[in-house]
C-alpha cells in the first residue's frame, strides 16, 4: 500500500501480453494506459486498461509499430514509463531510444544493449567474446576447399546455409564429404536466384536438437542472475507451441544449469544487459549447447518461469526499470516442482496449422488446481485477422512432470472454444504421446508425431449421444413434425468411429 | 419424427419417441432411453447408460450442413434431415460439376493470379489469401479453365467460401 | 501414465467441492461417478463427471444424505472407493463403516477416529489426554461457589455457557466477580426457557481470538505429519469466509509453527488418525494457543495450504485410501510464499449476508498469475435454494502477504457475477482495509468492519458512464424517439457519489 | 430525445444526440462526447475523457423500475423514462398507501405466522422464508392491520416480493 513506483504505465502492445502486463501494474498500485487499432477497439486490453488511446487502422505498421503515435499518448495521459510486451516494438533499439529522449522510461534494457544482441551475426560475435559456446561454423563466405577443411574439422553432417538467407532457401544438409561439391552448387544457385547473393557459408549440424534457453533478470547496478532454463523443443513452424520449466534434460543433469546460466548471464553481461532477457541454446544429445540467440525482451512463454521459481517477472521488469536494485541473489533462486505451457492458437492443425480467425462463439475455460490461464479473449469477441493467432496460454503446475503432463490433458478436456478451429485437441494427442511422456524432445518433434499418430478413438456410445443431440437440436429448429416413411441405415455407431480431436 | 442422419459422411436414421428430460429415441432400428437436459443454449447434457455426455452443438460456417457436436473434444459433423423437405432441399441445389477453389481459412485475398477463361495447370496458383500475417496460395486441384473468378483483391473471405471455380 | 490406484471413484457430494475431487480423480487416471439430487441433475458436477446417478429429491436428507442410496450407486457403477468431500456424510462415522462393511473404501480416516473426534467434547479428551492445550473450562456443570473458584483460579473475562446450549442463548461473559452471581443466574434461566436444562459451565474467556488451524496428514501404517497451519479469522456468522496461509501472526513467530504443528498431530495421533484431517485452534494475543476441535476430512480452505505447499491434498487423500505410505516426512514439507482464498457466496453483504440465489446472467472469472477458482458454477446456471450457497473459492497466492493482497483485488475486480448478490465487492472491501493489511485479525473483525467502514467513493465520470450506459440501453428498447420538454436537473453526478460496491 | 434519469434516487436528464459509436450526449444540460462500443450484449465500453468504463447492465428482479449498471465493481441503479410515456406509466401504478413487508431474498415460504386482518404490532413476524439453510423472519415495518396476504406455507418467493401489505 505504499506509493507506487511509477504512477502511469503504458503498454505498447495487445492481446494476451497486455493484459497480463495490466494485471500486474494493476496489483502495484499502477495505473494502466492502452493502446489500440481500430481492429482492437473492443478488445480485452482496452477494455480492461485504466486509460485507453486509438493509434490507427489495424495493420501493425500503421498502428502498434508508429512509435510517434505511441509516444504522443504516453505524454498524452501523463504515463512515466512504457512497457512493450513481446513483438511489435519490444526490439526496436530506436524505440527504447526515443523513449529514453522522450523522459519516458522503457521498461526493457538499455536501446545499447538491444542494439548489441539485435541481429544474429552481432549477438553471436558478443557470445563469442564472452566465451559462450556457438555452434561451429566458418562465420564469412566460403569455397568448395574451405568448406572440405570445416567439414573435416567440424565432422559430418554440416549444414550449408545462405549468407543472405532466411525461410530455408538455400539451405542443404551435408552428410559426407563425398555429397558436397554438388550441394554446395545446387545451394549456391538456388541462393543466387532467390536472394541474388550466392555466398554460402557452412555450420556444424547439430542433430535433432533440443530448444532451451536460459532467463536472465539484472538490475541497472551490474547486478545480473538467471532464473534457470525453459525447454521449448515442441515446435510447428519453427514457432514454440509447447515450454517446460525445467527442462527435462536439464532436470537430469542439473549441473548444465549451472553452466548454461553462467553462460547465458556471461554473454548477457558483455552487453551491459538490465532487465529481463532470454538466452537461446541449441543443445544436442551428448548435452554440448550451443549459443543461438537473445531475445531482449519478456519471453511469450514466461510464465513457465514464474510458476516454477514463484517470482512475477513482470514485476520485476517494473522495479527494475525504476532503478530499484535487484535484491535476489543467484543463491536465492528456488525451482520448485514443473510447469508447462501449451499455446493456444485460432488455427487448424490438421490443415497445415493454418490460421483460423473468426467469432467466438462458446467459451468454457479450465479451473481448479495447478491451472494459470493468460488470455484475451472472450464470448462473442472476434479474433481480428489482422494479428498473430495467439488466444491465450495455458499453463499448469505440478510436484512432477508426469503429474503436470497428466494436469494439463485434464485442462485441455475442460477447455471449449467455439466457433474458430484451435489446436487444443491437438495439444491432447501430443501430451498423451509415449514419446512426449518419456521426454524425448526435439525441435523436429511435430514432424514426426503427424507421421506415428493414430487418431483417438471414441466410444459408440460416444457417437450415440452426439447423433441425438443432433437430432434434438435440429427438431427444435425444424416446425410441425410428422412421422415419414424410413429408408436404409449403417452401421457406423458400432464402429467406434474416430471423431477428430479437435 | 424420422429423421436421416449423416455423421462423419456415413448415413443413419433416428426417431425421437419422446424428447427429454426423458428421452426415448430409436435410432438405426435398435431403440434406446436417454436423459438430456439443456443446460445451456445448444448444450446437451445426455446421460446414456449410466455415462455423462455433454454435446455443444457448433452451427457450421456457411456453406457446410448439418452442424458439429463436440463432445469432450471430440468432434463429430452431423447432418440431420427431415426426409419431407428434402425434395425441396434438393431442388434448390445447384449443378456440381465444376470443380472449387476454396479458402481454407478466413482471411483477406491479397492476389489473385488468374483471369477469367484462363487456362490453368493442376497446382497452379489461383489466388493468395492471408491471415495473421500468414500468406496461403490456394491452388487448382487439376487442370482446366478458370470458369468463374469470385473475389478480387482486397476481399475478406470466410473458411470454406469459394474462390473460383475450374471446369 | 502407469495404473490407477482404483479404476473409479464415486464423489458423495456436489458443488464446487465435488468439482474439485474430480478434477484431481481425472488427472490421477481415475473414472468419476457423480450423484445428483433433482435441483442438481444440471450442476457442473454432474456435466463433468465420467458417469452419475441420481439419488432423490433435493432435500439433503432425501438425496445427499442417504448412504443407502450412495453405497447402492456406488455398487451399481463399480465405483472402488467413495470420496465424501466436506459436510453431508464426510463426519459420518456409520457411513465410513457402511462403506468399510460394504467393501467401498472411504477415502478419509477410519469411523474410529471421526467416532473418537465426532463430538467436541470427546475430542477435547481426548485432546487433553494427548497434552494439547484446551480452552481452559470446568468441564460440568457449576454451581455459583464453583464459577467463582473458576474464575479467581483462570482469571477474568470468564464466559459462562449452557451445557446443552448452541447458537449464543444461555451465554454470558462476566468481567468481574462481582458480576457473575446475577449472570449466572440470567444465564441459567435463558437456558432452561431454551433448551429446558439450566445446567451451565464455566469457561477462559480468550478475548479477541484468532482462529488458527493446522493440516495433518497420516497413512494407514502410522506415519502423521502435519502441512503447517491457516488462519482463519475473518468470519461471518460463525463462518469463515477469507482464509490466509501462513497465519501472520505464525509467521512474525514461526516456533508457533512446531509447537501447534507438534500439538496438532498428538491429537490425531491419539485418535488413530490417518488421511487428512485438520485440528483447529484459537490463539490469543500472548500466542496462547487451545484445541477447539478436529475436522475429520478436507477442509472447504485446503487450497491456500496446496498453494504454499506444493502439495495436491485430494491426489494424497487418495494415495494414502489406497494403503500407499505417505513418503512425505516433516522436514521435507516447505512453505513458500503466501496464498488467500475469498469464499464466493450467493448473499447479500448488505443486507445480513441473507442467502441469494438465482440464475446467473453474467460470469466473468479472474485470470493471470497467482489465480486460481474452484468452483462450479456457468452462466444460465441457477443456484438452487436448497443448498449452501458457495458458488466458489477464489485464492490467490503471491511472494508475500502484501503482494497477495493486491493480487486478492486485483482479481475481484476482474470477477464479475450477474443477476444475483454476492460477496465480491465486499471483500475489495476488506482487503483494502488498513487494519486488515496490518494484520489486526480476530473472529470478530468483520462485526468491527462494519461500524468503521466508509463506503468507497467512485470517480463523477464513473457517474456520467453508468448513467450514459443505462440511457443507451433504455434507448435500444424504446421504440420510435421523439423529442419532449425537459424538466429540472440535479446535481448528483458533481457529488462522486458513493456507489455500492457490490 | 430526452430521457429522464434517476441514479441511486436522484433525478436528472440526459439527452443522446448521436447513439455511437462516436457518442455525443447532453448531460443535465453539459454537452459532451464519448466512445462507446458493446462489445457484448448488455455490456457498454465507454471512452470518456480518455478513460475507460466497462459497464455492465443487469435488468433488476421483478417489480424494481430501472437497470443496474455495474462499473470496477460498483453498481448503480439508474432508472430511465421516456416523458412521452410517463402519464401511461403514471396511469397504471396501483395505490402505494400501505406498507408492504417483502421478501428481502429468493426461497421458500416455510411458515406464515398471522392470517388476514389480523392486527399486528410493530417488529411483529409475518412469515418466515428459507433459502439455503437459513431461515429469516420477515416483520412488520410498524403497527397495523394485515390488509393482503399474499403467499402461503411452501410457496417460493423472489427477493422484492410482497408478501403481506400492513395498513
Amino acid at each position: 500500500m505504499s506509493a507506487p513506483l511509477f504512477s502511469k504505465v503504458l503498454v505498447a502492445n495487445r492481446g494476451e501480453i497486455a493484459v497480463r502486463v495490466m494485471r500486474t501494474l494493476r496489483e502495484m498500485g499502477i495505473a494502466t494506459v492502452a493502446v489500440y487499432s481500430d481492429a482492437d477497439r473492443n478488445s480485452l486490453h482496452v477494455r480492461m486498461a485504466d486509460e485507453a488511446e486509438r493509434i490507427g487502422p489495424p495493420p501493425s505498421a500503421d498502428s502498434y509499430l508508429r512509435m510517434d503515435r505511441i509516444l504522443d499518448a504516453a505524454r498524452k495521459h501523463g504515463a512515466a514509463a512504457i512497457h512493450p510486451g513481446y513483438g511489435f516494438l519490444s526490439e526496436n533499439a530506436e524505440f527504447a531510444a526515443a523513449c529514453e529522449d522522450a523522459g519516458v522510461v522503457f521498461i526493457g534494457p538499455s536501446s545499447q544493449s538491444i542494439r548489441a544482441m539485435g541481429s544474429k551475426t552481432a549477438a553471436r560475435q558478443v557470445a563469442i567474446a564472452a566465451g559462450t559456446p556457438v555452434v561451429p561454423g566458418t562465420e564469412g563466405p566460403v569455397d568448395a576447399a574451405q568448406a572440405r577443411a570445416f567439414g573435416r574439422q567440424a565432422g559430418y553432417p554440416i549444414l550449408l546455409k545462405a549468407v543472405a538467407g532466411g525461410g530455408g532457401k538455400g539451405m542443404r544438409r551435408v552428410d559426407r564429404e563425398a555429397d558436397l561439391e554438388s550441394a554446395l552448387r545446387d545451394a549456391s544457385s538456388e541462393a543466387l536466384r532467390a536472394f541474388r547473393n550466392g555466398d554460402m557459408y557452412a555450420e556444424k549440424l547439430i542433430e535433432r536438437p533440443r530448444h532451451i534457453e536460459i532467463q536472465v533478470l539484472g538490475d541497472r547496478h551490474g547486478h545480473l542472475i538467471h532464473l534457470g532454463e525453459r525447454e521449448c523443443s515442441i515446435q510447428r513452424r519453427h514457432q514454440k507451441v509447447i515450454e517446460e520449466c525445467p527442462s527435462p534434460l536439464v532436470d537430469l543433469h542439473t549441473e548444465m544449469r549451472h553452466a548454461m546460466g553462467e553462460a547465458a548471464v556471461r554473454a548477457a553481461a558483455a552487453a551491459g544487459y538490465y532487465n529481463a532477457g532470454t538466452v537461446e541454446f541449441l543443445a544436442d544429445a551428448q548435452r554440448n549447447f550451443y549459443f543461438l540467440e537473445m531475445n531482449t525482451r519478456l519471453q511469450v512463454e514466461h510464465p513457465v518461469t514464474e510458476l516454477v521459481t514463484g517470482l512475477d517477472l513482470v514485476r520485476l521488469q517494473v522495479e527494475i526499470a525504476a532503478g530499484r536494485p535487484l535484491r535476489l541473489k543467484q543463491e536465492d533462486v528456488r525451482w520448485r516442482g514443473w510447469a508447462m505451457e501449451c499455446r493456444i492458437y485460432a488455427e487448424d492443425p490438421y490443415n497445415n496449422f493454418l490460421p483460423y480467425p473468426g467469432k467466438i462463439t462458446r467459451l468454457t475455460r479450465p479451473l481448479g488446481p495447478g491451472v494459470r490461464i493468460d488470455g484475451a479473449i472472450y464470448p462473442g469477441w472476434t479474433v481480428p485477422v489482422d494479428y498473430d493467432p495467439l488466444l491465450a496460454k495455458l499453463a499448469v503446475w505440478a510436484g512432477h512432470r508426469d503429474d503436470a503432463a497428466d494436469r494439463m490433458i485434464r485442462a485441455l478436456r475442460e477447455y471449449d472454444v467455439g466457433g474458430i478451429r484451435t489446436n487444443i485437441g491437438f495439444f491432447r494427442q501430443i501430451l498423451e504421446d509415449a514419446e512426449f511422456r518419456a521426454a524425448r524432445l526435439h525441435t523436429g518433434f511435430i514432424e514426426e508425431f503427424f507421421e506415428r499418430r493414430t487418431p483417438p478413438q471414441t466410444s459408440p456410445d460416444m457417437a450415440v449421444a452426439a447423433a441425438l443431440a443432433a437430432a434434438l437440436h435440429a427438431r427444435s429448429r425444424f416446425r410441425a413434425p410428422e412421422t415419414t416413411r424410413a429408408d436404409s441405415t449403417s452401421n457406423w455407431l458400432r464402429a467406434g468411429r474416430s471423431g477428430l480431436l479437435r | 419424427m424420422k429423421l436421416h442422419l449423416t455423421m462423419d459422411g456415413a448415413p443413419g436414421q433416428i426417431e425421437i419417441l419422446s424428447p427429454g428430460p426423458a428421452c426415448c429415441f430409436r435410432l438405426n432400428g435398435e431403440q434406446r432411453e436417454a436423459a438430456v437436459e439443456t443446460p445451456e443454449p445448444g448444450v446437451y447434457s445426455v446421460l446414456l447408460n449410466g455415462r455423462v455426455y455433454d454435446a455443444r452443438i457448433e452451427e457450421l460456417a456457411d456453406g457446410a450442413r448439418g452442424v458439429a457436436v463436440v463432445i469432450d473434444g471430440f468432434r463429430f459433423v452431423v447432418e440431420v434431415r427431415d426426409p419431407r423437405r428434402m425434395a425441396a432441399a434438393a431442388a434448390q441445389t445447384g449443378r456440381q460439376g465444376a470443380a472449387t477453389v476454396a479458402a481454407p481459412m478466413p482471411g483477406k485475398v491479397v492476389r489473385v493470379l488468374v483471369a477469367l477463361g484462363d487456362q490453368v495447370e493442376a497446382g497452379q496458383g489461383i489466388a493468395v489469401v492471408e491471415a495473421m500475417k500468414m500468406q496461403n496460395e490456394m491452388k487448382a486441384a487439376h487442370a482446366g479453365r478458370v470458369a468463374s473468378l469470385r473475389v478480387k483483391e482486397g476481399d475478406t473471405v470466410s473458411a470454406g467460401q469459394t474462390l473460383a471455380t475450374i471446369e
